[in-house]
This record gives structure tokens, C-alpha cells and sequence, in this order.
């Protein structure tokens, strides 16, 4: 009986955390490491550490240092809301993070009762109509992107008819929801609907059923590695339809790892170290040197999220949890004033952006921008 | 006399090799009969197809004349049938006490009836009796795998009597049982059949055990019955001398 | 407990049934620690503590399927699933209250396990694992693809806590005590169950199947009951995961968790009824233990059960057993 | 019609892959009773190391190769078999296959720490070139795979009935005792099925990572699918493992054109189930005799 006290002690001793000194702004990013989510989370991480050192080497926020403590989910709900709800009982000032909706749909009820801001880094169109006041974007949501998508299909490739490819998880699937009544609404036919795997064999036979379809264009919405191995499929396949994509299918690691594959493809871009803008383009720079390998949207988002919270400290002047949350909301978040956040941003009442992007296009193996949109909501 | 087992000309074939080939036979009420022969001639395969264990080829089994040819061997436990096998087969894991309830425990009362009723489903006292009978009473509670190859071997025995069986196969239970163990265990067996009526059917090696146990032999030789009478009739049959000389 | 039961311990040595008792008394003890653990620890702790008792109770249900009678099971995360989706949507979507949905979590699982070991087992008994392992795939399949009824990838969110006599367990020590104690009562019947006859011979059908059948034993019926009630138990732990996390998506019920749970029951020593307990504090503790080791903190749990299963196959429960005997016979041999 | 074959070929291809995979399954099996979970990390692994080596010291790649596939095959093939497989098998089937679960764990974690989370792309031994047969085009790479696999397996078979090295190996799979009393060097016929278990998947990995990417989460798709195509093809044939392999890329292949994109998985699956219950041991597969 005594080891099982010993036990019940130890396991105590172990769960329990120890108080939090105030000298520092502590922020935990509840982030995906392993499992499904993994290249999306480091990215994301490795944009929250270098915009922590680059505040830090800047003398912090308020003068104190920023503190980032990254807990991985498995891509998990249960460990994910296990990681929030350890970074607030250990007096976390604001949560980052995690990417998947499912992650964040199991853990921002925690935050919502600690009252403590969580800046994620999902696109999913859910979760921001819960009502919850907590919770914010690092982009745009599907529902914001997809109707650009539908208009550029329409006006500028002007297709007909279209095939669509999706991944079936929360990203692929929302994507995949919020596009078809926008497609509907512009009058452009759905020809195959093609529903894929997360980390799939191999491609051949969903371009082959692409290629049978014959639609005028080709709606890619897969994550990074997906979307490459697919382009890689359809030239083997020899489609030569347009190849439209959201943000991933134009993103780097895309470029890369498709090579010639990926000329051609166009679409719209939420955010990209390619873009217009020199802020983003330096950010990109300095991100291949540091980590060796080029950030994709992730990347920028995890950068984006610890600027937003300097930004709406320095703006209340004191580091008030519950205040960080009410600042962020409705704020207007200009790069003039905190060049962090790499791009003006608009933060509505329940936590969705609203911010310019951008219409690219792949040439000779480099993503183009073509267009820059403007604000949904000028 | 009634028959309480009657096999009805019974095949198995592996492939080509023809391991019992036609053999029929009836064991009486309260009979013990012993089944000898040479190492390969069928007798372990013959047991295993009566039990349900393998499935015969061609033929039947009946017990007490209903068919029972093919029925699962939990099943035709259920109906009586007990046996033990020629390599032993205790539960090492569990105490003696543990091996001879679980023994006797599928013949009491319903399954949902031993889940909620006593947790040795009432069969403490019988297996007391049991343990005292086959002389293991300081054993009770030791593991089943702790015990001697001589106690192992008494203990699977009364494990086939547990349940009270109308009949019981056993295979070769003399085999290595010294000489001492054997005596007493060939003591058991006749006081079980004396006094419970029980009946027997007894492979073995052993020709002095057969031969002043069994009331009746049959002799196999390649799968067929080569004779069958009282030990003495066998004991005197040429072709039976010839079979076992002939090896 | 019966009379006769009674009489035999008075009558012979009680070496048994002292140690059933010491595991009837741990048990309860364990529930009493596990009360009043949480206090001052904070949600985490508290929801960590709960999450491992949740675990612990599927595990406990994986361990009678695999340790006592023998059959490897790789859908234990997908009856998690049944019962947590079954849960989830009575309760948010028809209105049901929790104790009915818990209940039919239950029944439901149990029956699927009929179901599904029913034509596996009249096969040939290790292709189980196969059946399983199609049937754990395909009921994530179901689970992402069946939008309409159970959210598809976007899960069901705000799935509420039950009340216990008007008392609202919303709180995590509210909700933690009520899992400890239903916990304990799921225990308590396991504990009844493998000591019963059954328990008996679920043990005999694992060790010698054969002679179990020759003795009477159903060997059929019984890895049944014990593959149903097992998935059952899995049944009744998603019925206590999804108010817990008030979230489910189809992920925490993939085939690779049911792998995961697989691990516990062998790395917490399958065929023990402390087993489980201890094999969900690896599988669900240890790694949150471990986060101080930073991105290395899976490997080092992988790293440190692999250890444990060279060493001891027989997991901790195993190594516990060898040291106590070891140690017994030293003090036996000083004596 | 045209497009019938398409799919056929597609699905045979991406069998190959699967074939390739899992003869690792069936090679194990045979020798140690053994189910590594970790078959598809086995997969996985190699590229990346490959990749690691040429990254760490700057090699060109033909050298990163070789000492990358070096590494591998001594902890991954001897090492495998001497710390987890040797200390464990005697305890049965399930503590050994829970420890290659872990193992994979650290394979898979130790490939995204110690080299990258994301894909990488991963040079291609064969010409990416389509080529067109019957009218039907299909990749180099692809048909490469399919050749290795037939090769690889046809090359095994002759090793294992037509070589002396072979017929001991095949001898003490099938009775270690018997093979140890006819003077069979058992323990070193057991290490050389896990080094050529090793071998194999080095060369599984080259083929497929062209195609498949070097990633370190790769081996949970490709591991799933080779222990279905064993469990289909039969546990205890080689063959069983090209049967099973093209038979589960095929299924795969036509749900994905003519069932269903969302349950293609569960196509393969069913298939699973259907088989088993008609011949347990697989389509290949040797029946087990009863050991009572």
C-alpha cells in the first residue's frame, strides 16, 4: 500500500507546476510537432522563435524579454487541450496556436474561460462563429478566400467547368465546403469532385480521373507535399489544363519539391515570402538563413502571431490577459506602426482577418505575383 | 448392457496416409477397455476423432446412441465425455484447488449463473474430495506448475473426474509415471470405476497396465483393429504376437 | 461472496484470498488517493489524472480481451470511438442525458464486439487482430466521411458534462471526482468478473485452449464474451472521453491509437489488473512528464518502453512480480 | 476500355510499391514469427539518411549512399536482430511487435528531429520519362518498381530452393531445431534473413522516394498497406507479398475511378476481411499446421 501513496505522491510532484515570475511575457504556442501536422507546425514554431529573438534583441515588449514555450499536440484534441490548459495554469500571458481545426476546436473553450487571448494559426471556417470572443486568425479563413478564388475562375481563366481536388482532413475539406457555392454562384460546373488522402501512395490514379474529366481548369486543394506529388502525376499524365491553387499549391516547399511540375500553376495567395511587399520578402530571406529551408504561409503566420500580441500590449500599456484579447478585437493593426506584423491587418469582432492578398502564378519554378486584392472591406 | 460409445467404421486420412482406416468398435457400460498397439498405428488420431478434436474422414460416433459425430469438443464434455491427453495438460498458472473447479465449473448451472453466483461455483467440497482422493491434500493451494511430474499427472487425471463423467478417455496416463505413482493411480481408477460406474477407454504402451486394468483390448496395427478380447484372448492371439514381434 | 466460498477460506490456508482482497483494498484505496489527488495541483494536473483514468478504463477492457483470454484486438480506439460518438450525438444532438448514453455506449459496443468476433472467431482465433484492424480503419472512415451525423473532420464541438443529482460537474474536480468514481465502479466489476468462473476460464482459454474445450469450456463463447465485454469497456471509456475533452474528430480514434493502446496493456503487463493503470501512466503521463526533454520527448518514451520490453516482456507489472520474488527469496533465504 | 487499363496499370504500380515493402513482412515471418510494425519506418529510413549524410558532410551522393545504406543495414539489420529480436523472441509474438511499435516511434521521431519535418525531394535513379505501352503511358520510375518487384521476388525464390545458402535458410525457417541438429549455423541464417530484410527495403526506398518524397511520416501509409497486402498475399509465401502487394494497389486504384474517392480506402479493407474468411492462411499463404 505504501508504493501505491509513493505513487499518488510522485505523480503530484510531477503535475504540479511552479509559480510563474512576472518578468517576463510568457507566451506557450500549443503547436503541432508530430503527427499529421508536423511540417505545419514547425513552420510555424520556427516563425514565433525568430519573431521572439528579433523583440528580444529589440529590448522585449513593455522592456521584458519574451518567453516562448512550445508544447506539441501529436495533432491530437485531447493532448492539445491538455498543452492549453497546462500553458494557462502556468500563467501563460497569451496561448499560440495550434493549426488544425480539430486541435482548435478542443481547446478554445480553455482559453475562452481563462479569459486569455489563443492566436491560431487555423483557416478553417468554423470556429470563429462560435461566439467565441478569445480567439483569432493569423489569415484569412476559407470563407474569405474562396470567393476570390471563384471570381478569378471566372473572370480570368474562365472556365466552364472545373475539377476539384481535395485532401480529407479539416484543412481539404473545409476548403473544399466553402468553394462549391461560391463555384455555384459563378455559374462554373463542378466536372469531378476527387477526394484524396493525407500521405497517399501515389497520385496516378486521381490525375487519370482528372484527365478523363476534362474541365477547363483544375482546382488543387492539398497540403505542401500533396500538392506537389499531384503536379508531379498530372504533367505525367499530360494535363495541360490550368492548375488552380489556394496558398499551398503556389507555396514554396510546392515549388521545390514539384520542380518544372509546378510551372503554370496560378491562384490566389494569402501570404507568401514572395509577395509585393518588402517586409514579407525580407522576412523570407532571413528565415532560409537561419533554418535552411524556405517558410511556407505557417511560417509567416507563427511570426505574425507574436508581433500581434506586442503590438496590443504596447497599445494597452500593461500586461493585462483579459485586456489583450479586448485590444485585439476590431483592432486595425497598421505595418507602419508595427512593421512585425509584415502587412496591415484588420482583426473583426470574433476574430477573423480581413487583409490584402494576392493573385500569383508560377513561372520558370518562381512564384510571380500577378494581382495584389484589395481588403474585402476597404 | 447398454453401449455407451459405438464408433461405426471410421477414416482419417492426412493427404495420402491413412491413419485409422475403418475401425469400429462399442465400449459397454461401466466397462474399462484398453485400445494397444504399436508407436503410428492410430490410436492417438482415433481418440482425437471421437472427441471431436480432429474430423474423421468417413464414419460415426455415437454416445449412448445419439450421433455425435463432429460436435465440438467443449460440447461433448457437456454430455459426459472427459478425457485427459498424452502429454499433460494442467493449468501451471493456477492451484491445484483452481485447476479441478475450473475442471467441474462448466457443469454447473448457466453461464450467467457462474458469473454471478459463488466464485468457486460450489465446487469446493467436491474438489476437496477430489485432492484427498488422488492423495494431493497437502498441495491445495500450490501451483499447479510447481508439482512433480508423478502429482501432475494425478492431478490431470482428476481433473477427467471432476465433472462426474458417464465416460473417460485416457491417453496413455501411465507414461511416465514411476512405478510407485502407477500402482496408485491404477488403484484410483479401478476404485472410480467401482464406485461411480464410470466408463473407460484406455490408450496405452504399457502392457502390464493395460492387461490388469481393462476388462476388454482391442488391438490396432496401420490403422485397423487387428483383434480384440479379454487380456487373455489378445495375450494369446498369433496375429497380435506377430504384429508386436513383427516390430 | 457465498458461504462455501467462506468455509474454504477458513478451512485451508487463505494465501488466495488474502491477495484478492489486497487488490479489492488497493483498489478502493487508490479511488480515495485519486479523490483527493487533484487538490491544489491545477487543471492540468486534474484533467491529466482524468484523461489517464479514462485511458486506464479502455486499457482495462483491451487487457481482459488480450491478457486473460488471449486475443489481440487492434480496434480498441475505434469502440472508444463508437462510444464517444454515440455519446456525443445523443447527448448534444437528440437531448438523451448522459447516464442513457453511457449506458448505450456500452450495450452498442458490445454488440458490434458480437458482431464483429463472431464469424473472425469461427475462422481461426488470431485472425481477430486482422478483422480488427479492417473494422478499426473502416469505422474512421465512417466517422470522417458521415458529415451529416458525426461532424466529419470538423468533430463535434461543446459536448456538456453530466449532472450528478443536480450537482453540475462542470468544474475539473468535479468532473475528475466523478470520473474516479465511475472508474472505480467499472473497476470493481472487472474485478468481480476475473474472479468469477469466468475469469477462471478465461485464463484457461488463454493458456491451453485445447484442454480448456476438452474440460467443457466454450472456448468459442468465451473469447466472445471476453472480445465483447473488452470492447464494451471501450465503449464506456469514449463515453467518458468526449465530455471530458467536450470535443471529439475522428483522430484520437485512428487504427495508430489503437496501436498505442495495444502498448499499454503489454507495457503495463497484460494479465495483471493493476496492469492497465500502470500501462495508461506510460502511454498517457509519461510523455506529459517527459515535455521538460523539449522535441526529444517522444523518442525518449519510445526509447524507454522499448528498454522496458527488452528487459521485461512482461511489462512493469511483470518486473514488479520478478522483484517481489526476488526479494521474497532473499528474506526466505536470511530466514 | 483505354481508361480501364489506365487504372489497372496505375494500380499495379503503386502495388509494386507495396509488394516491395512488404516481402520484409514475409521474410521475418518466416525465420522469427515475427510482425515488425516497423517495416514501413524500414522504408522510410534509408532516403533520409542518405539525404542526412550527404547534408552533414557534404558528400556527393553516390558516396552519402553508400554510407548511409551502410548505417542502415548494421543497426537496422543486425543490430535489429541482436538488441530487440534476440532478447525478446522467446517470449512470444506480441511483446516483440509492441517493441518494433516503439521502435518505430523513434525511427519516425528520430527522422524529423534529426533531419527535417518537411518532405524532401530525393534524387531518381531511373529517368523520369514517360514511356508509351499498348497506349498507355506510364513513368520509368514507375515501371522500374514493377520490375525490381518481380525481380526481387523471383531472384528470391531462387535463392531460397535453388542455393544451398538458400535451402538452410529455408530449412531453419521452417524447423530450427531440426535444422540446428543437421549442422545448420542457425543463429547466422537468422541474422542474414534480417540483413537481407534490411537490404531489401534500402532498395524499396531508393525506388520509391523519387515518387514518394523523403518524409518521415511516410511509413505509416506505406507500412499499413504492406502488412495488408501480406496478410492478403499469405504471411509465409514471398510471393504472397507480390500477390498480396498488386492485388491491394489494384483495388486501390478502381474504388478510387469507380467506387469512391472518400472510401478507397475501405475498399482494400473489406477485401482483407472477404479473403481471410474464405482462406485464412491468404491467397499464397502455406497452411499453418494446428499446433495442439
Amino acid at each position: 500500500m505504501k508504493s501505491l501513496w509513493v505513487m499518488a505522491a510522485a505523480l503530484g510532484a510531477a503535475l504540479s507546476l511552479p509559480a510563474q515570475a512576472q518578468d517576463k511575457v510568457k507566451l506557450v504556442d500549443v503547436i503541432e510537432l508530430s503527427g499529421a501536422g508536423a511540417a505545419a507546425g514547425t513552420n510555424w514554431k520556427n516563425g514565433a522563435d525568430m519573431a521572439a529573438a528579433d523583440i528580444n534583441a529589440k529590448g522585449g515588449i513593455l522592456g521584458k524579454p519574451v518567453e516562448i514555450v512550445h508544447y506539441d499536440t501529436q495533432t491530437n484534441p485531447g493532448n492539445t487541450r491538455a498543452a492549453v490548459q497546462r500553458g494557462i495554469d502556468e500563467g501563460a500571458y497569451a496561448i499560440l496556436g495550434p493549426i488544425f481545426s480539430g486541435p482548435i476546436g478542443a481547446s478554445m473553450q480553455i482559453s475562452q474561460r481563462a479569459e486569455v487571448a489563443q492566436i491560431v494559426g487555423g483557416e478553417g471556417a468554423g470556429f470563429t462563429k462560435q461566439g467565441n470572443p478569445y480567439i483569432f486568425r493569423t489569415s484569412l479563413s476559407q470563407t474569405a478566400a474562396m470567393p476570390k478564388i471563384a471570381k478569378y475562375l471566372k473572370d480570368t481563366v474562365k472556365a466552364g467547368s472545373i475539377a476539384v481536388v481535395w485532401v480529407n482532413n479539416d484543412f481539404g475539406k473545409g476548403g473544399r465546403d466553402a468553394i462549391l457555392p461560391e463555384l455555384e454562384k459563378a455559374g462554373i460546373k463542378v466536372a469531378v469532385d476527387v477526394s484524396t488522402e493525407q500521405g497517399q501512395a501515389d497520385f496516378t490514379a486521381d490525375a487519370i480521373k482528372v484527365k478523363n474529366a476534362n474541365a477547363d481548369a483544375v482546382f488543387v486543394y492539398l497540403n505542401e507535399e500533396e500538392s506537389a506529388r499531384f503536379l508531379r502525376a498530372a504533367k505525367q499524365q499530360g494535363i495541360a489544363k490550368p492548375m488552380i491553387g489556394e496558398t499551398t499549391l503556389l507555396g514554396a516547399k510546392v515549388l521545390e519539391l514539384a520542380g518544372d511540375a509546378a510551372n503554370g500553376a496560378k491562384g490566389h495567395v494569402g501570404l507568401s515570402t514572395d509577395a509585393p511587399i518588402p517586409a514579407l520578402q525580407e522576412f523570407g530571406k532571413r528565415y532560409r538563413e537561419k533554418y535552411g529551408f524556405a517558410s511556407d504561409h505557417n511560417g509567416i503566420k507563427g511570426y505574425m502571431a507574436v508581433f500581434m500580441v506586442k503590438w496590443a500590449t504596447e497599445r494597452q500599456k500593461k500586461l493585462d490577459k483579459k485586456g489583450l484579447a479586448d485590444t485585439l478585437r476590431g483592432a486595425t493593426i497598421k505595418a507602419s506602426e508595427e512593421p512585425g506584423v509584415l502587412m496591415d491587418t484588420v482583426i473583426e469582432q470574433n476574430g477573423d482577418l480581413d487583409r490584402e492578398s494576392f493573385l500569383a502564378e508560377v513561372v520558370n519554378g518562381k512564384q510571380v505575383i500577378n494581382t495584389t486584392l484589395p481588403r474585402i472591406k476597404p | 448392457m447398454s453401449s455407451v460409445l459405438e464408433v461405426h467404421d471410421l477414416h482419417k486420412a492426412f493427404g495420402g496416409i491413412k491413419a485409422v482406416n475403418g475401425v469400429s468398435f462399442s465400449v459397454n457400460e461401466g466397462e474399462i477397455l484398453g485400445i494397444i498397439g504399436p508407436n503410428g498405428c492410430g490410436k492417438s488420431t482415433l481418440f482425437n476423432c471421437i472427441l471431436g478434436q480432429l474430423e474423421p474422414t468417413q464414419g460415426a460416433v455415437k454416445l449412448d446412441g445419439r450421433d455425435v459425430t463432429n460436435m465440438r469438443p467443449s460440447a461433448l464434455n457437456r454430455l459426459g465425455v472427459s478425457r485427459t491427453f498424452q502429454l499433460l495438460q494442467v493449468f501451471p498458472e493456477l492451484s491445484v484447488r483452481e485447476n479441478l473447479i475450473l475442471a467441474g465449473q462448466e457443469h454447473q448451472g448457466s453461464m450467467l449463473g457462474r458469473l454471478f453466483g459463488a466464485r468457486d461455483a460450489g465446487l469446493s467440497e467436491k474438489a476437496e474430495q477430489m485432492i484427498g482422493f488422488f492423495k494431493l491434500g497437502h498441495l491445495t493451494d500450490a501451483k499447479a506448475g510447481g508439482l512433480s511430474y508423478g502429482q501432475q499427472k494425478l492431478l490431470d487425471a482428476a481433473m477427467a473426474f471432476m465433472a462426474g463423467p458417464r465416460l473417460v478417455l485416457l491417453d496413455e496416463p501411465a507414461g511416465g509415471v514411476n512405478l510407485t505413482m502407477l500402482g496408485d493411480l491404477k488403484e484410483r481408477l479401478r476404485a472410480i470405476n467401482a464406485e461411480q460406474g464410470a466408463t473407460f477407454v484406455v490408450i496405452e504402451h504399457n502392457m502390464d497396465f493395460v492387461m490388469s486394468l481393462c476388462t476388454r483390448v482391442i488391438v490396432l496395427a496401420e490403422g485397423r483393429m487387428l483383434a480384440e478380447g479379454t487380456p487373455a484372448e489378445v495375450r494369446a492371439n498369433p496375429a497380435v504376437i506377430e504384429a508386436y514381434l513383427g516390430h | 461472496m457465498s458461504a462455501p466460498a467462506l468455509q474454504d477460506a477458513a478451512a485451508s490456508p487463505p494465501r488466495a484470498a488474502r491477495r484478492i482482497d489486497a487488490a479489492l483494498v488497493a483498489l478502493i484505496l487508490g479511488a480515495v488517493i485519486l479523490w483527493f489527488a487533484p487538490v491544489g495541483m491545477g487543471r492540468y494536473g486534474t484533467y491529466v489524472l482524468s484523461l489517464w483514468l479514462v485511458m486506464s478504463i479502455g486499457v482495462m477492457g483491451l487487457n481482459l480481451t488480450l491478457g486473460y483470454a488471449g486475443q489481440t484486438s487492434l480496434a480498441q480506439a475505434a469502440f472508444m470511438g463508437l462510444g464517444a460518438y454515440a455519446t456525443a450525438i445523443l447527448t448534444t444532438k437528440f437531448g438523451v442525458s448522459w447516464y442513457a448514453a453511457f449506458g448505450i455506449s456500452g450495450l452498442l459496443t458490445f454488440a458490434v464486439g458480437l458482431l464483429l468476433g463472431f464469424p473472425a472467431l469461427r475462422v481461426r482465433t488470431h485472425y481477430l487482430a486482422f478483422v480488427t484492424l479492417a473494422f478499426s480503419t473502416l469505422v474512421w472512415l465512417v466517422l470522417r466521411n458521415e458529415q451529416w451525423l458525426t461532424g466529419g473532420t470538423f468533430g463535434i464541438s461543446n459536448i456538456n458534462r453530466p449532472e450528478f443529482f443536480g450537482i453540475k460537474l462542470f468544474g475539473a474536480l468535479e468532473f475528475h471526482r466523478f470520473v474516479v468514481v465511475v472508474t472505480l465502479i467499472l473497476s470493481l466489476a472487472l474485478w468481480w468478473l476475473i474472479r468469477s468462473p469466468w475469469g477462471r476460464a478465461f485464463t484457461a482459454l488463454r493458456e491451453n485452449p485445447v484442454r480448456a474445450a476438452s474440460l467443457g469450456i466454450d472456448t468459442r463463447a468465451y473469447t466472445l464474451l471476453a472480445f465483447a465485454i473488452g470492447s464494451a469497456y471501450g465503449g464506456f471509456a469514449g463515453a467518458l472521453y468526449a465530455p471530458l475533452v467536450e470535443f471529439i474528430d475522428p483522430s484520437p480514434f485512428a487504427l495508430s491509437q489503437s496501436f498505442s493502446l495495444l502498448l499499454m496493456v503489454v507495457a503495463g503487463g497484460a494479465g495483471y489488473l493493476f496492469g492497465p493503470f500502470i500501462g495508461a501512466l506510460l502511454g498517457v503521463v509519461l510523455p506529459e512528464w517527459l515535455r521538460f526533454a523539449g522535441s526529444l520527448y517522444l523518442i525518449l518514451f519510445a526509447a524507454i518502453v522499448l528498454a522496458l520490453l527488452v528487459v521485461c516482456p512482461q511489462g512493469v507489472s511483470g518486473l514488479a512480480e520478478r522483484g517481489w520474488n526476488v526479494l521474497r527469496r532473499k528474506s526466505g533465504g536470511a530466514r | 476500355m483505354a481508361e480501364f487499363i489506365a487504372y489497372l496499370i496505375a494500380g499495379i504500380a503503386t502495388g509494386a510499391i507495396y509488394a516491395l515493402a512488404a516481402i520484409g513482412f514475409t521474410l521475418v515471418w518466416q525465420t522469427s514469427q515475427t510482425i515488425n510494425f516497423a517495416q514501413g519506418e524500414f522504408v522510410m529510413l534509408p532516403a533520409v539518411l542518405i539525404l542526412l549524410a550527404v547534408k552533414l558532410f557534404g558528400l556527393p551522393l553516390w558516396a552519402g549512399g553508400l554510407i548511409g545504406i551502410a548505417v542502415f543495414l548494421l543497426i537496422f539489420g543486425a543490430g535489429f536482430k541482436l538488441v530487440v529480436v534476440d532478447p525478446m523472441i522467446k517470449h512470444g509474438v506480441l511483446p516483440l511487435a509492441i517493441a518494433t511499435m516503439a521502435l518505430s516511434i523513434i525511427m519516425k521521431e528520430g527522422a524529423k528531429d534529426g533531419f527535417s519535418a518537411e518532405a524532401q525531394s530525393f534524387p531518381s535513379l531511373v529517368p523520369t520519362d514517360m514511356v508509351n505501352l499498348l497506349g498507355i503511358s506510364i513513368s520509368l520510375q514507375h515501371l522500374a518498381i514493377i520490375v525490381v518487384a518481380f525481380a526481387a521476388i523471383g531472384l528470391l525464390q531462387w535463392f531460397v530452393g535453388g542455393t544451398k545458402l538458400g535451402r538452410q535458410m529455408q530449412a531453419t525457417a521452417q524447423n530450427p531445431t531440426v535444422a540446428r541438429i543437421l549442422g545448420i549455423p542457425v543463429e547466422r541464417m537468422v541474422l542474414l534473413t534480417f540483413l537481407l530484410n534490411a537490404a531489401l527495403a534500402v532498395v524499396a526506398s531508393l525506388l520509391i522516394s523519387p515518387i514518394y518524397l523523403a518524409k518521415f511520416s511516410n511509413g505509416e501509409t506505406i507500412g499499413l498497406f504492406a502488412f495488408i497486402a501480406a496478410i492478403v498475399g499469405g504471411f509465409n509465401q514471398v510471393r504472397g507479398a507480390l500477390v498480396g502487394g498488386i492485388l491491394i494497389g489494384v483495388a486501390d486504384s478502381l474504388a478510387a475511378a469507380y467506387i469512391s474517392t472518400q472510401y478507397r480506402l475501405a475498399v482494400p479493407l473489406v477485401l482483407l476481411v472477404a479473403i481471410i474468411l474464405v482462406k485464412p492462411e491468404g491467397l499464397m499463404g502455406r497452411k499453418e499446421e494446428r499446433r495442439v
